[in-house]
């Protein structure tokens, strides 16, 4: 029965891993539980079998949120180089560098929220790192704003498997102070919607 | 500057003389860190009230190479610093508007960790470990195929299009927006000019009721205290925790009022 | 002694790994062994040892003539095909359509004016509707940048003789603010230009 089970994941780890390369780009855990006819729960054990698969090879899943892409290990860098251009190549400014590290971090965060970290309007940094494909808007939208995320291809320039890696992610992601200042907004914004909602 | 009108009044921190010379500052919590830790001092609301004044007179001689999208960011940090210096001398003052919010303490010391953290971030950006995608290049070796979109219609690539151009507006026009909003100070001490005018004097808490956020009531109170600094007005309080008496002084000090903010 | 040699090989093979995967193309045998500083010998040793390696995952060389390539083995063909299916059948995403409509009314356009226009980096998008035969490159560059349009097939297909006949295309493609934003694009990069010839 066991044995059973193992071997289903082996399958699926395979179908997830020709689909990542063929599709060549970052795909969903639920998309690929769908064109693996699995459930989220089998992709994300499929994913770690496959990741002790690829333990010795110069692969490695990198993970964002729920997106998943197959990509070379950073200690490759330097013989891939050779073949691919690395796109993302140049200097960050400071204020890139400090939305984008917020944005690493604590994302997705809606532009209220990083500005109320950085306290200054962001709007113009945001679009320019959007331009460069570091920050990407997210789908899912909170207190009706959209939300930002830094991208695969930042994460990749990084040479990181995901941002939980980051140094002092999880102090830093969960620290009481983002957490209060963050909370403080959707109170207040609540407080709004709740007396418009009565003035109407 | 902003901040003597309170220092008079009998100071009870020690004035700092403005020596640290223009560094490069990317936003008002950046210049208030770069004050801060150029004294050495531990981020506090003693400290930032330490260097409220200094915050205040580089925001007015710096205002050339402040963008004009962020002077009024600028303008409600140091809003915030007045505030709370002037709470240090005057523990009755309350305003609603600067007391919401995490305090700038907190929020100054949030900012402090993502610096220090964007630097390590940067260390990481520069070293060469970067991982590679697979180049998509092999599925353009596929027969060159016509996919067309099933749906789309010409009225819907017109709406497209128009959703396009609405969305660069805000991108055009933020300049000019960002700029009103600094201009709402002067608005605000125009009102307040024309209150005491038919007034004669008024209590203060009646224009921040009036204001219509938080962001107008920081600028009323930036305004009156232009107006106090520029001996327009008095202000007056009859006892601890009482409401501020906003009467007329040299009214006619007005006409020739320099708006150093603006 | 033996150690060592298999050691190396092992190394060689990664090498060889990371260059097919990233490079996403074939490669002669003898530019691999240019690219890992090896010999003709010890790469042919490498795809040996790669072919043990890959033997329980869905991926294998496959050469032709001296060249070699890595692909997907034949029995997850099905899955890849519905992989590459879905992205060029499905249904275009809304930024694709408005990428698309973008290029209809205001094209030839270089990727950066495009994606100074839209706001977000397009290279992915741009290359996916190549790929469906809906927009292609011109032959005039602007700026050293090659220049996009939509394809005549597109125009046929949306049943007008040309792209002047879509709604409101006069006020739409000479609109101000689009005007405006790659003005103040071609500022910028005039602007950095003379920095640069400063600096030099």
């Amino acid at each position: 029965m066991t044995m059973k089970i193992s071997n289903d994941n082996i399958q699926i780890s395979n179908k997830i891993l020709s689909i990542l390369f063929a599709g060549a780009r970052p795909f969903s855990i639920r998309r690929l539980g769908e064109l693996c006819e699995a459930s989220t729960k089998d992709v994300e054990e499929a994913m770690r079998v496959l990741e002790t698969q690829l333990e010795n090879l110069p692969l490695m899943l990198q993970t964002s949120g729920n997106d998943v892409q197959l990509v070379t290990r950073p200690e490759y860098v330097d013989i891939v180089k050779q073949v691919v251009r690395d796109e993302m190549a140049g200097e960050l400014s400071r204020p890139s560098l400090e939305t984008l590290t917020i944005l690493a971090y604590r994302g997705p965060l809606t532009r209220p929220e990083l500005e109320q970290i950085r306290g200054v309007h962001s709007s113009l940094i945001l679009r320019n790192l959007m331009l460069r494909g570091l920050v990407e808007e997210k789908e899912d939208a909170r207190l009706g704003q959209p939300t930002y995320a830094v991208t695969f291809a930042f994460i990749q320039h990084l040479g990181l498997k995901s941002l939980e890696e980051l140094p002092d992610y999880e102090s830093l992601r969960g620290h009481e102070h983002v957490v209060d200042v963050l909370k403080e907004m959707e109170e207040e914004a609540e407080a709004k919607e709740k007396t418009q909602e009565a003035s109407v | 500057m902003l901040g003597l009108f309170f220092v008079s009044r009998g100071a009870i921190l020690p004035p700092v003389p403005i020596t640290f010379q223009t560094a490069q500052f990317e936003g008002p919590l950046d210049l208030l860190l770069q004050l801060v830790e150029k004294e050495e001092l531990e981020i506090s609301e003693v400290s930032l009230a330490i260097v409220a004044d200094q915050f205040v007179q580089y925001v007015k001689e710096g205002q050339g190479k402040i963008a004009p999208e962020e002077l009024a960011d600028f303008l409600v940090i140091a809003a915030k610093l007045v505030y709370m210096k002037s709470k240090l001398l005057l523990p009755s003052l309350v305003d609603d508007a600067l007391e919401e919010g995490p305090d700038l303490a907190t929020q100054l010391r949030l900012y402090q960790q993502f610096v220090a953290a964007s630097r390590t971030v940067n260390g990481m950006w520069e070293s060469d470990q970067v991982s590679f995608p697979r180049e998509r290049r092999t599925v353009r070796q596929l027969e060159p195929s016509f996919v067309p979109p099933r749906d789309l219609t010409t009225t819907a690539m017109r709406e497209l299009m128009q959703a396009v151009i609405t969305r660069l507006t805000p991108i055009i026009k933020l300049p000019q927006a960002a700029m009103q909003r600094v201009m709402t100070i002067q608005d605000k001490i125009a009102s307040l000019a024309q209150k005491l005018r038919t007034h004669a004097s008024f209590r203060f808490s009646s224009v921040l009721r009036q204001a219509k956020d938080k962001g107008e009531r920081v600028v009323s109170f930036l305004a009156l205290l232009e107006l106090v600094k520029q001996r327009v007005v008095k202000v007056a309080q009859t006892d601890l925790f009482d409401d501020i008496d906003v009467a007329a002084h040299e009214l006619d000090r007005l006409a020739d009022l320099q708006l150093e903010f603006v």
